[in-house]
């Protein structure tokens, strides 16, 4: 019971990082995968929340009479990592934006018969 | 201070209550508009509740003007916004169940666009 | 009692993956990812980490799902039926997921205080951070301090996602106003929004300034400070907005707000220390952390601001165009 | 002050001068400004590799906070010497692309191309000389978002695809990084690189770490494109902007074999990596694979660029066997092949720019006749084409020497075999496209006179590649003393200086 109180934050996060990425790899649809990549990465950004949990602690500002905080480091890598995400983010729409008026089209399989290989 | 807990626990009680009609509303109401309206009660009287209980447990500081405001903004703008959102589906040209069935045309098409 | 919501939410965010990945109507699977976005944000304040939970709300949940809204609008909202075998994809995840549990089978347990991440690195963060930099919040002091670079590089990916954005949208003018744009006929919207957007910018303000004693800095100040412009773009349309801020100003901003961070740094080069060290900006080294703070989370939330808005404006162009056509 | 900061310098200036070439605006102006900059950081580059092989290690504690609390900066013979590689071929990009994005990047986009290139330089220094984990992904995704779009603006709208499958698959890496490097902190609390390697050291066999190596190996497999994990990488050289191929094939695979060397020698330590999980195995199959299937797959192309794009995958892999080899000669002379496949497939994509500048097209059938029209041009590819192959005199040479020399200590006499064997497939596909070169006639309905030599601007950087890969390829010394001090650095592991390094560092 203790193993199972232990991880089970980790393995429920496992299972959400694997279904953003079968998303990722598995959607023909362009947009669609990118949502995919948002979903892999916001659970990552989980993984890393959860291993700066301290039970019993507080959120990292200082507060008279508290001793106990969690961890601010990862705080700051995610804080890091979702600006990045979001910069991704951006910048893939923005193909799928002309990928359509080139295109006509964003499902991979369709485009892909349109140029020839490679 | 004993009051004041039951008071604010009744406030909480009956918000989780609205907010959870709302949710039953709107899978269960037929079409758009009387969605909309289960929608609203959800960010209107059930948030308004369930702040004014949030409210009672503050010690009246820092806090319970936050909340204040917050519960102000919310009384702007989720009005504004539900308003929006029937406004923008009648000028999208969207019927009301009753106005469509007299006019039983091509209704089925814009009640997918609902869903 | 937290592991008990954190459990309910766990199960949320379960279903909602699940919902997206079998979804075919790239509308809901787009709302589905904010309400994810929310539910991860509400997660973080539950693992207190409310600056986290402050970004992924209005950057993840806010800024994304609004741009993939906006993609929407211009590729059409119907996934098409998928003809590739999904067995492939199947057989990697579940490798890779297994890989992942093997790996869990190691790991310290879940928030326990002798974890090797709390006994090694930042304790340092935890009791010296106060008496170092003098602030209370202590991500904004190891973000904007102690690990300043990597916000620093922070900063240049979003400078670059514009470069990207720019690069492959482009932002046009429309010199003739007379297509419909924003809600003319929304007096109720109108009066609202004029109401609110001085708020919200306010509010940034606040969030900008207010960053080292609390949760917020200029990451979402950037992002709220943007969200009041977007507001006036969709309900006063676009022309107006690129009348109060013009995509040109905008570059500038964006490229003053990483001019001025990295400014901060060659100040305290030529000041005798290293890049980044503040605590050379004043005779005294606590002040000095306080200057090098604000201004270099200015700078953040000056490129953030600007970023985000060039990037709205990018895409909606794109919009307006496509309506004409 | 200045030497007092110059291993902060290579990726300060770029990333300083990115806005400001954004603002600048003007063609002409950004891409003077650019190119300045850039070579600006070439010599910074030279002086740090001089300084790296003189002293050893420069460290540069950001913000004036000791590591591991702060961030690091580490230079030491290893990424000085790819630094070098990179800035070189920046500024000589740089230089090349004024006339070649002339045809290939629309007129106002230009000012964006060159901003973007800087970008893509400050990320790629700061991947090669950072030493904390974290911070290595974060510059990797700022070269990486600069790359996407130096791969989107060209003006074929294949581009568009390309860069779209690109970016996915480099978002998929990158997040595995964060994840094996999430693993690895949970293990050990920090994210200093010298730090990491002392706490794993700790562990002896740990699966949370081990699986913290397989996701960093995939992730950084992914981003230099080792088999089979390549796929993105043809499409994208093929349809980016030329100048674009030359500076990405000559510099941004190279930074993650870098990447992957520094994980595996510095901080997992060959005990762990090779002995104990036996990745060197796994490693040199997938290597062999690459060489033979992706060289062979060169062979059956009909486009030039995309010939080049699969040798380039295959070279990945003769760097990859090199370390694979787990000794001093294997590590050098992989090391040595990042410098000098640098060398020789900046110039290849230089002269196939070239070509499409003046013909537009570099399908192999517009290679036809050329020898006679663009001597200059030809005669630098043929040379760089020698060098691929591995000719003695080029620089290619003196790469596949230490690798066989490498194999033989070990009397694995079969991949000393499969080396040779492999330098027939590149004789074919370079012997393809100088037989059209050189023994075919011009189409008739090409006029003569418009298919003329390559502009200066063009002609001088490649030309200045092509003399490095015969100078280097003739006069060693130089290369291989930078590689073998490099290979030398790493390999003892470094465990017991990093350990002291680190306390000493901390007081």
């Amino acid at each position: 019971m203790n193993f199972i109180l232990d991880y089970y934050n980790y393995w429920v996060v496992v299972f959400l990082m694997m279904a953003g990425f079968y998303i990722v790899i598995s959607a023909n649809n362009l947009v669609k995968k990118i949502v995919g990549l948002n979903v892999f990465q916001t659970s990552v950004f989980m993984l890393y929340i959860s291993m700066g949990k301290v039970s019993g602690g507080t959120a990292p500002i200082l507060v008279e009479g508290v001793t106990q905080y969690s961890n601010p480091l990862p705080h700051v890598l995610i804080l890091t990592a979702i600006v990045v995400g979001v910069a991704v983010t951006a910048v893939g729409l923005s193909l799928i934006v002309r990928i359509k008026r080139a295109y006509g089209t964003v499902e991979e399989n369709e485009f892909e018969h349109k140029d020839d290989a490679i | 201070m004993f009051i004041l807990d039951i008071v604010s626990s009744i406030l909480l009680i009956a918000g989780v209550f609205f907010g959870f009609s709302g949710a039953v509303g709107l899978f269960k109401f037929p079409d758009f508009f009387t969605r909309v309206h289960a929608a609203s009660v959800t960010d209107s009287i059930a948030a308004i509740l369930v702040i004014s209980g949030l409210l009672l447990q503050t010690s009246f500081d820092l806090n319970t003007a936050k909340l204040v405001f917050i519960l102000l903004f919310l009384m702007i703008t989720s009005p504004t916004a539900s308003h929006a959102l029937a406004k923008s589906a009648r000028h999208g040209g969207l019927l009301t169940l009753a106005e469509a069935k007299t006019e039983n045309k091509g209704a089925d098409d814009k009640q997918e666009q609902a869903h | 009692m937290a592991e008990l919501i954190d459990l309910v939410l766990l199960a949320m965010l379960a279903l909602t993956a699940l919902r997206i990945i079998f979804l075919k109507d790239l509308f809901a699977v787009v709302m589905l990812f904010g309400i994810y976005s929310f539910l991860s944000a509400l997660i973080f304040i539950n693992l207190d980490a409310v600056d986290v939970a402050f970004t992924e709300a209005s950057v993840g949940a806010g800024i994304s799902t609004v741009l993939m809204l906006g993609t929407l609008a211009l590729t059409g909202r119907k996934e098409k039926k998928n003809s590739h075998s999904s067995l492939l994809p199947l057989l990697v995840v579940t490798v890779t997921g297994a890989a992942l549990i093997y790996g869990t089978l190691d790991m310290p347990p879940f928030g326990d205080p002798d974890n090797p991440v709390h006994q090694h690195v930042a304790p340092r963060y935890i009791e010296e951070s106060p008496q170092e930099i003098g602030l209370p919040n202590m991500v904004t002091s190891v973000l904007a301090s102690y690990r300043a670079f990597d916000t620093l590089g922070e900063v240049v990916v979003v400078f670059a996602a514009a470069i990207g954005v720019l690069a492959l949208l482009g932002i046009r003018r429309k010199k003739d106003s007379d297509l419909e744009s924003g809600l003319k006929e929304h007096k109720v919207l109108h009066v609202i929004a004029k109401i609110v957007i001085p708020h919200v910018i306010l509010f940034a303000l606040y969030v900008q300034f207010h960053g080292d004693f609390g949760p917020g800095g200029g990451f979402q100040a950037g992002v709220i400070a943007a969200a009041a412009f977007i507001l006036y773009a969709l309900v006063f349309g676009l022309p107006n907005t690129l009348a109060v801020a013009s995509p040109k100003f905008l570059q500038w901003m964006a490229s003053f707000g990483v001019l001025l961070y990295a400014g901060v740094g060659l100040v305290s080069m030529i000041k005798g220390g290293q890049f980044l060290d503040y605590n050379k900006l004043a005779a005294d080294p606590i002040a000095g952390q306080h200057y090098g703070i604000i201004i270099i989370e200015l700078g953040v939330g000056i490129t953030v601001f600007a970023v985000m808005l060039s990037i709205f404006y990018a895409f909606s162009s794109q919009a307006e165009r496509s309506n004409v056509q | 002050m200045f030497e007092q900061h110059l291993a902060a310098l290579p990726v300060l200036l770029p990333l300083i001068a990115a806005p400001i070439t954004l603002i600048l605006g003007r063609s002409l102006l950004s891409w003077g400004f650019a190119t300045l900059v850039s070579g600006c950081a070439f010599v910074v580059s030279i002086q740090l590799l001089a300084a790296a092989l003189s002293d050893g290690v420069l460290s540069y504690a950001l913000g004036g906070w000791p590591p591991p609390w702060g961030i690091e900066l580490r230079v030491d013979a290893v990424n000085a010497f790819v630094l070098l590689a990179v800035s070189a071929i920046s500024t000589l990009v740089l230089i090349y692309s004024k006339d070649s994005i002339e045809k290939e990047v629309e007129k106002s986009k230009h000012s964006l191309f060159y901003t973007a290139h800087l970008l893509c330089l400050a990320g790629l220094s700061g991947i090669l000389i950072t030493g904390d984990a974290f911070n290595l992904f974060v510059f990797l995704e700022v070269s990486s978002l600069a790359t996407y779009t130096l791969v989107s603006l060209a003006s074929d709208r294949r581009c568009l695809t390309a860069a779209f499958r690109y970016l996915v698959m480099g978002t998929i890496g990158a997040t595995f990084i964060l994840i094996g490097v999430g693993l690895l902190y949970m293990k050990t609390g920090t994210l200093n690189m010298l730090d990491l390697a002392s706490r794993i050291e700790l562990y002896d066999s740990n699966r949370t770490i081990n699986t913290g190596l397989a996701f960093i190996v995939v992730g950084i497999g992914i981003k230099m494109a080792l088999f089979p994990l390549h796929m993105w990488l043809p499409p994208a050289y093929t349809h980016a902007p030329s100048a674009v191929t030359a500076f990405l094939s000559s510099t941004a695979t190279k930074v993650a074999v870098y990447v992957m060397i520094r994980f595996i020698f510095t901080i997992f330590g060959i005990d762990h990596v090779f002995e104990k999980m036996g990745m060197d195995i796994i490693l040199m199959a997938l290597a062999v694979v690459a060489i033979f299937k992706c060289s062979y797959m060169a062979t059956v192309q009909s486009n030039v660029k995309t010939v080049f794009a699969y040798s380039s995958v295959a070279q990945v892999g003769y760097m990859i066997l090199g370390l694979s080899l787990v000794s001093v000669t294997g590590l050098m002379a992989g090391v040595l092949h990042v410098f000098n496949h640098a060398l020789m497939k900046g110039a290849l994509f230089m002269a196939v720019g070239a070509v499409f500048y003046r013909v537009g097209s570099v399908d192999i059938k517009a290679f036809n006749g050329l020898g006679r029209q663009m001597p200059l041009t030809m005669a630098a590819f043929t040379i760089a084409g020698l060098s691929i192959i591995g000719v003695p005199l080029t620089v290619g040479f003196v790469s596949k020497w230490y690798l066989v020399t490498g194999a033989l200590e070990q009397d694995n006499w079969v991949v000393a075999a499969l080396v040779l064997a492999a330098s027939l497939l590149a004789v074919v596909y370079i012997g393809r496209i100088l037989e059209a070169a050189y023994f075919k006639k011009l189409p008739d309905n090409v006029d003569p006179n418009t298919v003329k030599e390559a502009p200066p601007l063009m002609l001088a950087p490649m030309w200045v590649l092509v003399l490095a890969n015969i100078y280097f390829g003739i006069d060693t010394s130089l290369t291989t003393e930078a590689a073998s001090s490099a290979a030398e650095w790493l390999f003892p592991s470094g465990d017991t200086h990093s350990v002291s390094n680190v306390q000493e560092m901390s007081k």
